[in-house]
């Protein structure tokens, strides 16, 4: 097997005395979306600052393309290939749309390859394009979303990480997210960690999945494995 | 059948977004009701406007028969009606029980003078007003030891209780609950509903709720509005709703039936 | 398409065109007032022709009023640019002016030591004034990046009272620290900016005939000085936030910290640069501040301190553009107060009462509109 | 109080049972010894404040602590004072300013007020007994230092006793007035006014010697009554007894300094019990309510409008008290007295001590007030005493007569107060002796509580009061 994007391996992180996570090993491969499923609280989102460096860990090791990073700063990592849509969006409210997907790119001093990309966001979100010259704050939720997204694809990151694309939105646009996430892997090949409240529709997506428990991985496999497990549909699936 | 809570043409603008547009609203006493509609859509501008937080600029709020319009926030409370928040506002660094006494603000009778000298009127007060917390806290179904625990320390489904007893101990009519379930697990979600329908059925206190979770909207309530662009474009039973041809447009989808299951 | 294309001829005519703007919209605005008062209070005195007075004073109080005002804005864009980025008034902020003010003295006192001064004509005082303000930028400057990561950067994230009254500390601090050096050094606390060059000589305008009387109006070279400092500074200032990649950063650290290093900002580096921006800005406050008005001690920096905050919260905190119209509105109110307070009450309520006016514009600013005169509601936080 | 004796320390933990409530006896008594050895001596001093403040900590019960404190306080002061009055004025200021921190700690503390000015409330109780207690009701009409010389005060001295409590309401009526405006305010901006109402204070103080002469200007008011001592105190076969026991001669004056320190002590008292009884209220748990979060706290039924007024205006109301006190101790008044560095010191006192604490507050009352009356003084009369010698400054070699002046250390209170606030914000933000809810912040249980931590940067007042 080649190397994975992606690999955390016995990764702790703590909030001051708390132990957020309790020794977290996961891998994502290339072109695989990997979700991690799991109540509130558990650590999902943890498990994604530490990964782009917004938290650090006391123990373990995270790995990109098999560079450790565990402890470069967030900036670094951004620019060695990590895209982090975080939760509650981040959009910068008071910037434009264009300002915002401009803010993605930040790192690319090449204005070729800028309207390349930004060609390519116009095109998976059409509605981003309309809504070009409005500021970030007066978007809709759905639509904010979207830009986040879009603001994270204007990295071109070797991996996205996405957390909670679906929170606060409603069903019919969760439905859409979704389906963009399916576009962007079979379209454009992106490699994405999911992270989703919503197990249910984040396993319809995923190739892979963790379940994560109070800062534990306790179970493991194929999307398919965990949507049939009685475990998982107790607990996450609500059926 | 009565009306506890009247909106009439409520209208609420930020500079030039009209955030609610001329809303009517009845909601009849001792009902369970929910506000649906996608985000933005306005359902928590109502809820603020409602309780005093925003001043309408248009329109007129009646509450058990009288006109709440102007009326700041705290005097509607005394009035009788409670809200919990979209994003849980405990007071952190107090302890629940505290939290709980100050939800009794206006019910307790305590005065400062009869602190500073230390009334027996005062101590009764104060006396009455712990162990009516304390009976809250068991009644939303927190450990009794949980009293003395910091808000902070609680885990998410707790402080969302607590947050329902803090609004509780102003023995409210009617009480608002904005996105209760949200963030909470399938069988948290269950027994936060038993709770909600208990609060009407025990306590005879009108419900309305805010809430994303299809499951719990389509469950509980038994009148639905739906919010879209600060409008209302429709309102009904859930069965009314659910098939309504704008609410699956705006909101629901079109797999609305097949998605119903836990989509918060 | 090019999309990431900025108009540097823009990003300087348009700051250029608003000071222009601000500058005479104010002034005439609070002439106008100033001058109805004197007609409607003409009748009631009989000692003296008040509305004559008034317009004598006028053309010096309202150079004096822009020069002030140019002052107050330079240094409520420090305020401005890092309670964009922290949310938080850096109560120092006043010690950063002090601190440049001294440095540029010193050096222009030890300039004047080795007789360079002395002998300096318009072109070259310049060049010694420049230089002056140039090494005050470089000290404030230096010490606001310094004092952040040692006072203020260890308490990010902590409640907001905590960086506060830790700002409190460092004011304090700051004060006794150069009081301290400059009575080790000299056995005394305050400086004097040395006299030299043509600047107390007058640049006659027009004259203008009042009842038969011919009153000359003429500007300092001083003040057209102090002027055109301001406008390069500010013009500078806005060139720099909205026309390059660093003000992009800075304002997105403005907007969401978190967000900001996600798009690979080193978040750190930013909050520095603005200290670095908005000390140097106020160290160059502080050489000119000192050249208008010759004295310097430890304490000065407080009261331009405060009043340029209320500037900056007149304007609308947070906003650049809101920082320039402050400064120019409270330095054209506070001059005008300052010469017509006494003339218009008979002599009952003296200049001294200035300070009060401005704290009460601050009062009244923020009970009925407490985003200030330009700030908007889109620019808060979620 | 016991809550402390879990926590202690190996080295307070022998102070524990009769043997160590003796030792701390002891330990009392010594300091007394060589206060009477040497009553100048700093060092002493500071011993005896190092007595109260480990008879505050030591684990024992609060019968035995209070009357181990009353012991030191209520006897050995005075006793030694009568020998060294100074300890006894030192006493008396430390009573002021914790007063005067404890109403700040209302507003700050308990409520979460951050007010910068609070030294103008104490302004409006010392100039109200100054200017009725003093002749300048009838300079009213002359300008400062053109005085006519009265025989008589308009007013008796003793209605000094009635102003104590006018000097409360009116504190309180400014509270009011201040608070009214600044309502709406939040956090930095609040700071911001208060300090502007501060300096207006003072520059109205500096000021209204014109049009009519209130304040007489910088110059200020003086002589200001003291009110009548009472006949027994004054019995010139007391005074005879005293000065024996003292070896001085004592007079009416030295009868003064007891007579404010206990009536300084007294007000003091009275404040801690009031602090703490409205602490542990409705009004109380009001107040910090709305510290933590006043949308909420609104929409429980708290009223925000008059929650925060009463903060306000109780605040002010100690320092008012104590103003009226501070104007017939000193018998004279001047603007200089209510500068922004006294309210930033009374601010420093609260910080130090602990925001919301009682006992750290009047803890860091007296470790400021000690530092700015007695340690940096004695510091300054050791420098000045080193500049009349010969010698040289070790290290730099430089005689210490050419040492300049401006140099003295008393100088130097802005600095020392700059410095312990940075500190304590970031080493220890919750001061010496920590509210009981900033401790309970820190021994936060794990195990659930990620969750907490992980949305904490989430959740943020997107709400804002329309009103």
């Amino acid at each position: 097997m080649s190397t994975p994007v992606l690999e955390l391996a016995d990764v702790h992180t703590y909030y001051g005395k708390i132990h957020a996570l309790k020794g977290v090993s996961l891998t994502v491969g290339k072109g695989e979306i990997v979700t991690l499923i799991g109540s509130n609280g558990a650590g999902k989102s943890t498990t994604l600052r530490t990964i782009s460096g917004l938290l650090r860990p006391r123990q373990g090791d995270v790995r990109l393309n098999g560079r450790s990073i565990t402890s470069t700063p967030p900036h670094k990592i951004v620019e060695m290939g990590i895209g982090h849509v975080p939760e509650g969006r981040g959009v910068f409210p008071a910037l434009t749309v264009l300002e915002n997907l401009e803010m993605g790119a930040f790192l690319l001093r090449n204005d070729a390859e800028f309207n390349r990309r930004i060609e390519l966001v116009f095109q998976v979100f059409p509605r981003l394009l309309e809504r070009i010259e409005q500021k970030g704050g007066t978007l809709s939720g759905g639509e904010q979303q979207m830009l986040a997204i879009g603001r994270g694809l204007m990295q071109q990151p070797d991996i996205l990480l996405l957390d909670e694309p679906s929170m606060g939105l409603a069903p019919l646009l969760v439905e859409e997210i979704f389906n963009i996430i399916r576009r962007l892997k079979e379209e454009h090949g992106t490699t994405i960690l999911l992270v989703e409240q919503n197990a249910q529709a984040a396993l319809q997506v995923a190739d892979r999945a963790y379940v994560l428990e109070t800062g534990r991985i306790t179970l493991s496999g194929t999307a398919q494995e965990m949507l049939h497990d009685p475990k998982v549909v107790a607990a996450y699936l609500g059926l | 059948m009565s009306v506890i809570l009247e909106l009439n043409k409520v209208t609420k603008r930020f500079g030039g977004l009209v955030a609610v547009n001329a809303v009517d609203l009845r909601i009849a006493t001792g009902s369970i009701s929910s506000v649906i509609g996608p985000n933005g859509a306005g359902k928590t501008t109502i809820f603020n406007t409602i309780t005093g937080i925003y001043r309408p600029d248009e329109g007129d709020i009646r509450f058990d028969g009288q006109t709440i319009v102007g009326m700041r926030p705290d005097r509607i409370t005394a009035q009788g009606m409670c809200r919990t928040f979209q994003n849980i506002r405990l007071f952190h660094n107090m302890t629940v029980l505290e939290n709980i006494l100050v939800g009794a603000h206006t019910k307790t009778p305590s005065t400062a003078w009869g602190a500073v000298l230390r009334t027996r009127q005062f101590k009764r007060a104060e006396e009455e007003a712990r162990q009516e917390a304390q009976r809250l806290l068991l009644y939303v179904g927190l450990p009794r030891g949980l009293g003395d625990q910091l808000a902070r320390n609680l885990p998410y489904g707790q402080q969302r209780r607590v947050e329902i007893a803090r609004a509780l101990a102003s023995k409210p009519k009617l009480i608002l609950l904005d996105e209760p379930t949200a963030g909470m697990n399938p069988q948290e979600t269950e027994s936060a509903t038993r709770l909600f329908r208990k609060l009407r059925d025990d306590l005879g206190i009108t419900v309305v709720l805010i809430e994303h979770d299809m499951k719990v909207v389509m469950g509980i309530s038994e009148r639905i509005s739906v919010i879209d662009y600060g409008q209302k474009i429709a309102e009904g039973t859930p069965a009314e709703v659910r098939t309504d041809q704008r609410v699956i447009e705006a909101y629901l989808g079109r797999h609305a039936e097949s998605t119903i299951i836990s989509m918060h | 398409m090019h999309l990431r294309r900025v108009n540097p001829f823009k990003e300087i005519l348009r700051p250029l065109g608003q000071l222009l703007i601000f500058i005479a919209g104010s002034a005439v605005v609070i002439s106008a007032i100033t001058l109805l008062l004197a007609v409607l209070l003409r009748p009631t005195r009989s000692d003296i022709d008040i509305l004559q007075v008034t317009l004598v004073l006028l053309p010096q109080v309202l150079i004096d009023g822009i020069t002030l005002g140019f002052m107050y804005a330079i240094i409520a864009m420090g305020y401005t640019m890092v309670y964009g980025v922290l949310e938080f008034i850096n109560f120092a902020h006043g010690e950063f002016v002090m601190f440049g003010a001294f440095a540029g003295v010193e050096l222009l006192i030890w300039l004047n030591a080795q007789g360079v001064l002395k002998t300096a004509e318009l072109g070259l005082a310049l060049v010694w004034i420049t230089l002056a303000v140039l090494l005050g930028m470089v000290v404030a400057g230096g010490l606001a990046v310094t004092t952040e990561r040692l006072a203020y950067r260890p308490l990010r994230g902590a409640p907001r009272l905590v960086p506060l009254i830790a700002a409190i500390g460092v004011s304090f601090l700051l004060q006794d620290t150069m009081r301290f050096l400059q009575s080790a050094i000299n056995g005394d606390f305050y400086r004097t900016f040395p006299e030299f060059g043509p600047f107390a000589q007058r640049l006659m305008l027009f004259t203008v005939n009042l009842d038969g009387r011919p009153i000359d109006v003429a500007i300092q070279y001083k003040a057209i000085m102090l002027i055109v400092f301001g406008v390069v500074m500010l013009v500078a200032l806005n060139y720099l936030v909205n026309a390059t990649r660093l003000g992009k950063a800075i304002r997105s650290v403005a907007q969401d910290q978190k967000t900001a290093a996600l798009m690979g900002i080193d978040v750190n580096r930013i909050i520095a640069l603005t200290f670095l921006i908005g000390g140097a800005l106020g160290g160059a406050a502080g050489v000119l501040w000192a050249f208008r008005f010759t004295r310097v001690d430890p304490y000065m920096g407080f009261i331009p301190g405060l009043k340029a905050f209320t500037a900056a919260v007149l304007g609308g905190i947070g906003s650049i553009v809101g920082a320039m119209l402050g400064g120019m509105v409270l330095g054209l109110l506070e001059s005008f107060s300052a010469a017509y307070f006494s003339i218009f009450s008979r002599g009952a309520f003296g200049a001294e009462y200035k300070d009060i006016f401005a704290f009460g514009i601050l009062i009244l600013v923020l009970i009925f509109r407490p985003q200030g005169l330009l700030g908007g509601k889109t620019t808060q936080k979620a | 109080m016991s809550a402390h004796a879990t926590s202690t320390n190996r080295f307070l933990r022998i102070f524990g049972g009769p043997f160590g409530a003796l030792l701390a006896l002891l330990y009392a008594v010594g300091v007394t010894y060589l206060l009477t050895l040497d009553p100048r001596s700093l060092l002493a001093r500071l011993l005896l404040f190092s007595a109260l403040a480990l008879i505050y900590f030591i684990p024992q019960r609060p019968a035995v602590k209070f009357l181990l404190g009353a012991l030191l306080v209520l006897m050995v002061v005075p006793a030694v004072g009568l020998r060294n009055p100074f300890l006894l004025e030192i006493g008396f200021q430390v009573a002021v300013f914790a007063t005067l921190a404890l109403g700040l700690n209302v507003v700050v503390g308990f409520a979460g007020l951050l007010d910068l000015g609070y030294i103008a409330f104490f302004a409006v109780g010392a100039y109200l007994w100054a200017f009725f207690g003093s002749q300048q009701i009838w300079h009213i009409d002359e300008p400062p230092g053109t005085f006519t010389v009265y025989a008589t005060f308009p007013f008796p001295a003793w209605w000094f006793w009635l102003f104590i409590p006018l000097g409360i309401l009116a504190a309180a009526g400014m509270g009011i007035i201040l608070g009214f405006p600044v309502l709406r305010l939040r956090g930095d901006y609040l700071a911001i006014v208060t300090l502007g109402f501060g300096e207006v204070i003072r520059v109205l103080a500096n000021n209204l010697d014109k049009p009519i002469n209130l304040t007489n200007g910088p110059q200020g008011i003086t002589p200001i009554q003291r009110p009548p001592l009472p006949e027994f105190l004054t019995n010139p076969a007391l005074l005879a007894t005293l000065s024996q026991w003292a070896g001085r001669p004592i007079n009416a004056n030295d009868i003064y300094g007891f007579f404010f320190y206990f009536l300084g002590l007294l007000i003091l008292g009275v404040t801690i019990i009031i602090a703490r009884r409205l602490d542990r209220s409705k009004l109380g748990r009001s107040w910090t309510a709305i510290r933590e979060d006043d949308v909420a706290a609104v929409a429980m039924g708290v009223p925000l409008r008059r929650t925060k007024l009463t903060a306000f205006a109780i605040g002010a109301a100690f320092s008012g008290a104590m103003g009226v006190l501070y104007a017939a101790n000193r018998t004279f008044v001047s603007p200089e007295t209510f500068s922004l560095t006294a309210s930033i010191s009374i601010l420093v006192m609260v910080i130090l001590g602990g925001l919301g604490s009682i006992p750290g507050v009047v803890m860091g009352a007296a470790v400021v007030t000690l530092l700015n009356i007695d340690i940096l003084q004695s510091l300054s009369l050791q420098l000045s005493s080193l500049r009349q010698g010969a010698d040289s400054i070790p290290l730099l070699g430089i005689p210490w007569k050419n040492l300049p002046t401006q140099l003295d250390p008393a100088r130097y209170q802005r600095f020392f107060f700059g410095l312990l606030l940075i500190l304590m914000m970031i080493f220890r933000p919750e001061g010496m002796v920590p509210a009981e809810r900033a401790r309970l912040e820190l021994h936060e249980d794990e195990g659930e509580a990620i969750l907490n931590a992980e949305i904490e940067g989430d959740i943020a007042p997107d709400e804002k009061l329309a009103d």
